[in-house]
């Protein structure tokens, strides 16, 4: 008899369907990891598991016996802990209160007891090597430590059901490596682990079975020897995609549109020198926190500089302004679509065209509303977002991969001569993966020089020309990317950048 | 149709408006007859308009960049006791209007400053402009009335244009300006921007400061006009001038569909929702409504106003 | 950045402190040679919906009547700017706290200031009572107005100028007894003097551009209405734009209350036909000359110590102001030029 | 982990610095106004000061409560004198005091639940609702007055204003009472702590299994509770209930929350201790005016002035942090 038995489980918002008569058997100790494409209602199914959406019809059993949750109170007493996608930590409070939100440790009158409170914390977290002041303010930890904060807080209730939902896309390889040891501590232990993520390489690492959806459908369910990647794929976008990556540059020999010389900002990176050139993708690998953001910022004026210079196309300048980086050719696709990125409340055109305003003006400051128009449906149809007529929809109601398109849309629209992309591909869906890998190296060999920052190896080495990596602020290495490999690669970034320790 | 959507400004919510004050109107004339058709009553309530149409304008920009003015009643008060008494001074009129307006500007950019550069709590920013602003007007004329105003200012206000009255055209003049910036402007697009993402629109190039200034001034500037309005045709400045006007405003404009999460709001609304509040007002005092009531009357429109903005947000809160 | 900030505040803390001086203490400007043995004497005037122009006069009239006593006389005006009886009760507890010789005040309600008043008189403070009385409070006297009176005048008017048939309204606030009072005695008037007349009531909120948009929408729905009666001062300006706005300035007869500059402006004009006063410079000037007898009793013999044979209430007379008695300059000269505070 | 620990010290001499200035000011204006005028410290003048602002300071707690969960009370101006009123008319009918006060009480607390639900059910911002609610009631007040005051209460009624222990009033009794308990539950009590993470990130809140709905409906009724408190304590104070009572007092309220350092741009953030520093610097503030004899006028200017810098102050590290965007974005 299974752990957790997953029977005919339908939803849908509104008018669409999310989730269609999904049926899926979970054992007692096995990590079980979900994929399919944004949309294809993973998070919904884990939202439902969690009690934080009902089920419209379906129902679930653990140990055989049926169960009813009406809000996450409930699963947390079924034993149902869950890691979410969007972080979900209060960062005005401390590391002790978030761990133990709602349940802190109190005396009869309810007034809570500091001590034990702290001191449960650090333990929590030795659990999984980490040690922590437990009275440190949330807000002041990097988005990786927020998120182990948040797997914490979800491990400490003693789980027999642990979800997690793409917990790695904000993490370095090292914090994944102490969270993958726990989860398989954890299945020891017999506890049942629903692991979600897109990196194909981390579930064929982690899981013992792999559960495909499509589009709220149940496709199949892998054991651990049929994993093979292009199955996977297959089975998720219902269609053979061969050869993930697109071809290198043609040539590497295009003249250099931006130099660093000894950048430098304090606390932050130090004597960073590069040169980018035009028509290449120059992939800067980093954990985060390497400072590879931060020099972004900086390279788009949106971050100040403390020493070194900046040469656009051989002549310093100074960028006091992302929109003095525009103005000088210089886009930079942000890592944090919804924080940093979009406008969900606003129509896709407005999104598109709000880098570029200055470039669809008619005269006296006013808009010229039919090239918006033109440029938007242009890029609509050059990236294929969709649904294809969403010119005038919001935003919000496209699917996480659409987004990502929108904003790159956004970039496109701007006509850069140096795009930073920082992590392009951070939680989208391989279909929309390729397509955004294609149109960065088309970009490319239009001419434009592209710098995509990403924590995900396998896409710098499949896409970019030059690998730049970053280490604790630090650019340890430069190398050209002829048939580089993973362990190379991480050589340089741990070995040597271990030196500078 | 969406080039439709997109070239007038017209929101679902306007149109519910317009509806339902064509109701009113309707009962109305069907009750009391002839009323509503005369020209004069009709330009005579606009005319009344139009001071609380000009500040629940410039209140929508500064919802439209997600936030709130308290301060606009103070300003229209001081920026009509500057002008009254530079006037009273002898000072030249257009003189006097265009250094009354400039304090408006004036007034308005700091509190935009202490918003975006500080990142102050609007509410609090303009709380504190608003009492000191007050402050200020007893201070300069310690509660008298300014009077003994030059008739070229008085016309201002009094005057007709070809048998309209100044109020009106003055108003009007502003609505189209306003309505072009709103179809067409890149700043105002901005303003939009701002309101949704403050740091996405950074990021995207758009200073962010500069526009939240920009509308705290055109904010400011609308209350300035109001004052020209309001001191010019009463004939005298006064320190207890646009009290709680700022509430009468956001109401408005919270009713013509601006939402106080910023990144929403219209002009065409906006006059709407000013319009219904004061045919209200009117249809109360028609059929001798007990003077005690009328204050009540006020907060259950607002209440009821924005029970319109349910049905809208039921339909966002799906499409997660 | 931290540090600038202490100073910052520092500074702005201090300078008023500074400025402390007695600024407001309307010192009683007189030339000091008879001052300097005698202690300087404090006396405080407190009113609701302080920098109402009405105040102003009776603070003047108070201000003027220290002068005749001497320079080590001062006063000072306090009071919140809201129309809000318990605020105005904490500020007279404050003056009270500075220990001054005497406390004018003028009450937003006759039971809110009860217990403050007593509170004061039982600690040796003399209160009197002016414009708007508290009769059951222990204070020592009251001179002010009788508002019934005041509202009789405004009906008389009102029928001179329309006779006896036709709509009346009557602006007002509703809550300020001091208006709901005139109003009561317009409307007896009437009832006595006219019975046909019918009478409807507007709430301007006490704001002129409030005042125009009601007057004019009730001017539009009922054209039968005949005269408007402000029973404050800021009504009349609104309803003299409203009439202006539907050219009725001729057919609608308005009557306004006090004689503050914008009222006196639009006599002169005919926009207004005339404006109910009553004198609050001499209440001003009476209540101080009450209070401070009672801060200095009398060996003189009578039935109301300290008052000698002043009673104890003084109702000042009201009468009819209208624009054909401003035509001489004389006259105008009182209500144009209001005394500066 | 230096970065980390920086960031840390940040924050605490932030909130250190603002208080201290506070304090400091506090001392200053004291000093000052002492040296001003032979009045100023004497027992009295200082239990003047303090009921002069003891209503406002009631509903501050309360107030902080809210903003702290990320929200606004603009209704409080109407719910004091709307239960003053109930109490009152309910003591002319003689019914027994305490059953009196209950039943008023219970009215407030009743509006504080409307606030919150029309701020559920509509999705509305809180402070338009409050703001509607607000207006409402004050045109209720008047209504059901006819703006008429009521008193005339019985003389054992009168007692209660008369009542002193340790030589207190009432009003000052119940206000250190509520300003305690207030202080310890907002520094150890799991409730309080729960109003910081609804305040802080909503969602977040809800996904911890939080009933974050609850919270904030218990915020809102608690807080038009302590305005109704304040509204019985009125009127047993003055002997009389008005609709005029309690105009304008959101924003006094709300600027002391605001000196005292909480704020109304990121919910979560702020604390008791700071609004009772606040409370005490209005108080002297309104206090020292009328002491010194400045024309009130200026008054308000200056408060107006002190706000701003007092909030400025509490943003101050924030002004700092701005020029780093990366910790900026962490801000907003």
């Amino acid at each position: 008899m299974s752990l957790l038995e997953i029977k005919n489980i339908s939803k849908s918002f509104g008018s669409n369907k999310v989730l269609s008569n999904i049926s899926i058997f979970l054992e007692k100790g096995e990590i079980h990891s979900f994929i399919g494409e944004n949309g294809a209602g993973k998070s919904t199914l884990m939202k439902i598991i969690g009690g934080i959406y009902q089920a419209d019809s379906g129902q679930f059993l653990i140990n055989g016996k049926e169960v009813h949750m009406q809000n996450p109170m409930d699963a947390f007493r079924e034993g149902i802990g869950i890691v979410h996608q969007e972080l979900s930590v209060a960062d005005n409070m401390t590391v002790a209160q978030n761990v133990f939100v709602n349940r802190e440790p109190t005396n009869a009158l309810g007034f809570i007891k500091w001590k034990q409170l702290n001191e449960d914390t650090v333990t929590e977290f030795k659990k999984i090597g980490i040690d922590i002041k437990p009275d440190t303010l949330v807000k002041t930890l990097s988005v990786g430590m927020q998120q182990v904060v948040e797997i914490v807080k979800v491990l400490s209730r003693d789980v027999k059901i642990l979800i997690l939902d793409e917990p790695t896309s904000a993490l370095s390889d090292k914090e994944i490596s102490n969270l993958f040891e726990l989860l398989l501590k954890l299945k020891e232990s017999g506890t049942l682990v629903i692991f979600i993520s897109h990196k194909l390489k981390e579930i064929k690492q982690i899981s013992d079975r792999v559960s495909v959806l499509r589009d709220g459908n149940f496709i199949g369910t892998l054991e651990k020897d049929e994993m093979e990647e292009s199955t996977i794929i297959r089975m998720m976008v219902g269609r053979e995609i061969d050869n993930l990556y697109p071809p290198k540059a043609k040539s590497r020999d295009g003249e250099i549109v931006l130099e660093t010389r000894r950048l430098t900002r304090n606390e932050k990176y130090l004597d960073v020198s590069l040169k980018i050139k035009k028509g290449e993708i120059t992939g800067m690998f980093g954990l985060v926190g390497s400072g590879r953001t931060e020099f972004a910022y900086s390279l788009f004026g949106a971050d100040g500089v403390d020493g070194g210079e900046i040469l656009l196309n051989g002549r310093p300048v100074r960028l006091k302004s992302p929109k003095m980086a525009i103005r000088y050719g210089i886009g930079y696709l942000s890592e944090d679509r919804k924080r940093t990125g979009l406008f969900v409340g606003m129509d896709v055109k407005d999104n598109v065209v709000a880098s570029s305003l200055d470039f669809i003006m008619a005269k006296l400051g006013f808009l010229d509303d039919k090239k918006s128009e033109q440029v938007t449906e242009e890029y609509i149809g050059q990236l294929e977002i969709r649904p294809s007529n969403c010119s005038s929809l919001t935003v919000r109601s496209l699917s996480g991969g659409n987004q990502q398109k929108v904003l790159l849309a956004k970039w496109l629209a701007a006509k850069p001569e140096v795009l930073i992309v920082d992590e392009p591909t951070r939680g989208v869906d391989v279909g929309a993966k390729c397509k955004i890998h294609s149109i960065l190296r088309a970009l490319a060999d239009s001419g434009i020089a592209i710098i995509m920052i990403s924590s995900e190896l396998p896409e710098i080495l499949g896409l970019s020309d030059q690998v730049a990596v970053m280490h604790e602020g630090r650019l340890i290495t430069v190398l050209e990317n002829d048939g580089l490999t993973e362990e190379t690669v991480l050589a340089h970034a741990f070995l040597k950048g271990g030196d500078n320790q | 149709m969406q080039k439709r959507k997109r070239r007038i400004p017209v929101s679902g919510r306007s149109i519910t408006l317009i509806i339902i004050i064509a109701l009113v109107f309707g009962v109305i004339s069907i009750i009391k007859g002839e009323l509503f058709y005369s020209l004069t009553n009709i330009s005579n309530v606009f005319s009344n308009l139009s001071y609380d149409l000009l500040l629940a304008c410039g209140m929508t920009f500064v919802l439209i960049l997600g936030g709130i003015d308290l301060s606009v009643g103070s300003v229209l008060a001081f920026v009509g006791i500057v002008i009254t008494m530079l006037l009273n001074r002898g000072l030249n009129v257009a003189l006097a209007i265009v250094i009354g307006l400039a304090v408006a500007v004036l007034a308005g950019a700091i509190n935009g400053v202490i918003v975006s550069k500080f990142n102050v709590a609007p509410f609090v920013a303009t709380l504190a402009m608003m009492s000191s602003l007050r402050g200020a007007c007893y201070v300069l004329t310690s509660g008298f009335f300014v009077v003994g105003l030059p008739d070229s200012y008085v016309a201002i206000g009094r005057g007709y244009t070809l048998g309209i009255p100044n109020k009106i055209i003055i108003s009007i003049a502003i609505m189209i300006f306003l309505g072009i910036i709103s179809t067409r402007s890149r700043v105002f697009k901005q303003m939009f921007y701002v309101g949704q993402n403050a740091n996405a629109a950074y990021l995207s190039g758009i200073s962010s400061a500069r526009t939240i200034i920009l509308g705290y001034a055109m904010c400011s500037l609308l209350a300035g006009v109001a004052a020209i309005l309001m001191t010019s045709s009463f004939a005298m400045g006064q320190a207890s001038f646009g009290t709680g006007f700022e509430m009468r405003a956001i109401a408005a404009a919270v009713i013509g569909g601006a939402s106080m999460n910023g990144g929403e709001g219209n002009f065409v609304g906006t006059a709407l929702g000013v319009i219904l509040v004061a045919l209200v007002n009117n249809v109360f005092i028609m059929f001798n409504g007990s003077p005690n009531w009328s204050t009540a009357i006020s907060g259950i429109m607002l209440l009821v106003a924005v029970a319109f903005d349910l049905i809208r947000t039921r339909k966002r809160g799906e499409s997660v | 950045m931290k540090k600038l900030f202490a100073i910052l505040l520092a500074l702005v803390m201090v300078m008023p402190m500074a400025a402390c001086g007695g600024s407001g203490n309307g010192n009683a400007g007189g030339t000091s040679n008879a001052g300097d043995s005698i202690e300087e004497e404090l006396y405080s005037m407190i009113v609701f919906t302080k920098g109402a122009e009405y105040f102003n006069w009776c603070y003047a009239g108070m201000r003027d009547a220290a002068v005749t006593i001497g320079s080590h006389i001062s006063v000072e005006l306090q009071g919140p700017a809201e129309w809000d009886a318990s605020l105005e009760a904490r500020s007279v507890e404050q003056v009270l706290a500075k220990k001054p010789n005497g406390v004018v005040v003028s009450c937003a309600d006759e039971a809110t200031l009860v217990p403050v008043i007593n509170k004061a008189v039982e600690g040796g403070t003399p209160v009197i009572c002016f414009d708007s009385d508290s009769p059951d409070s222990d204070r020592l006297a009251y001179v002010g107005t009788n508002n019934f009176d005041f509202g009789a005048v405004a009906g008389k008017a009102i029928v001179e100028a329309i006779g006896t048939e036709g709509e009346v309204a009557i602006i007002l606030v509703p809550g300020a007894v001091s208006m709901e009072e005139r109003a009561q005695g317009c409307v007896d008037y009437l009832a006595e003097h006219a019975p046909n007349i019918k009478v409807s009531y507007l709430n301007d909120e006490g704001d002129v551009a409030k005042a125009e948009q009601v007057t004019s929408a009730l001017l539009q729905s009922n054209p039968a209405i005949k005269a408007v009666f402000s029973t404050h001062g800021y009504g009349a300006p609104g309803a003299a734009a409203a009439a202006r706005n539907l050219n009725k300035t001729d057919d609608v007869t308005i009557i306004g209350s006090d004689y503050d500059s914008a009222t006196i402006e639009l006599l002169k004009a005919g926009d207004v036909d005339g404006t109910v006063i009553d004198d609050p410079y001499l209440l001003g000037y009476q209540a101080f000359m009450l209070v401070y007898a009672a801060a200095h009793p009398t060996e003189v013999q009578s039935g109301n110590p300290p008052f000698g044979h002043v009673p104890a209430i003084i109702y000042g007379n009201c009468s009819l102001l209208t624009g054909d008695v401003l035509e001489d300059p004389a006259a105008a000269a009182k209500y144009e030029n209001p005394p500066k505070i | 982990m230096k970065k980390k620990n920086e960031n840390i010290l940040k924050v605490f001499s932030k909130i250190n610095l603002h208080y201290l200035v506070l304090t400091f000011l506090i001392i200053v204006m004291a000093i000052s106004m002492s040296m001003h005028s032979r009045y100023f410290l004497t027992i009295t003048n200082i239990e003047v000061m303090v009921n002069t602002f003891i209503m406002e300071a009631i509903m501050a707690l309360g107030m902080t409560m809210v903003i702290i969960s990320g929200g606004t009370d603009i209704s409080v101006s109407g719910v004091l004198p709307f239960t003053a009123i109930i109490f009152a008319k309910l003591m002319l009918q003689n019914v027994p005091i305490i059953v009196a006060m209950l039943v008023a009480l219970a009215a407030s607390g009743v509006i504080g639940l409307i606030n919150n639900e029309l701020r559920r059910i509509l999705k509305i911002h809180p402070m338009v609702v409050t703001m509607a609610v607000q207006l409402t009631l004050r045109g209720l007040n008047l209504a059901i007055t006819n703006g008429s005051v009521i008193s005339g209460f019985s003389a054992g009624f009168q007692k209660i204003s008369e009542f002193r222990l340790f030589g207190l009033s009432v009003p000052i009794l119940v206000y250190i009472i509520l300003a305690v308990v207030f202080y310890v539950f907002s520094k150890n009590h799991k409730s309080f702590l729960s109003v910081y993470f609804v305040g802080g990130n909503k969602e977040a809140s809800a996904f911890s299994g939080m009933n974050t709905e609850c919270v904030l409906r218990w915020v809102f009724i608690i807080n038009a509770l302590l305005a109704g408190l304040a509204g019985i304590l009125s009127t047993t104070v003055y002997n009389s209930a008005s609709y005029s009572f309690g105009q304008n007092a959101e924003m006094r309220v709300i600027t002391a929350v605001a000196i005292g350092g909480t704020s109304l741009t990121h919910g979560g953030n702020g604390s008791i201790a700071g609004t009772l520093l606040g409370t005490l610097f209005m108080a002297l503030i309104y206090n020292s005016f009328v002491m010194s004899g400045i024309s009130t006028y200026y008054q308000d200017v200056f408060t107006g002035a002190m706000l701003i810098i007092a909030v400025l102050l509490s943003e101050g590290t924030r002004i700092v942090k701005e020029k780093s965007f990366k910790q900026a974005l962490g801000d907003s």
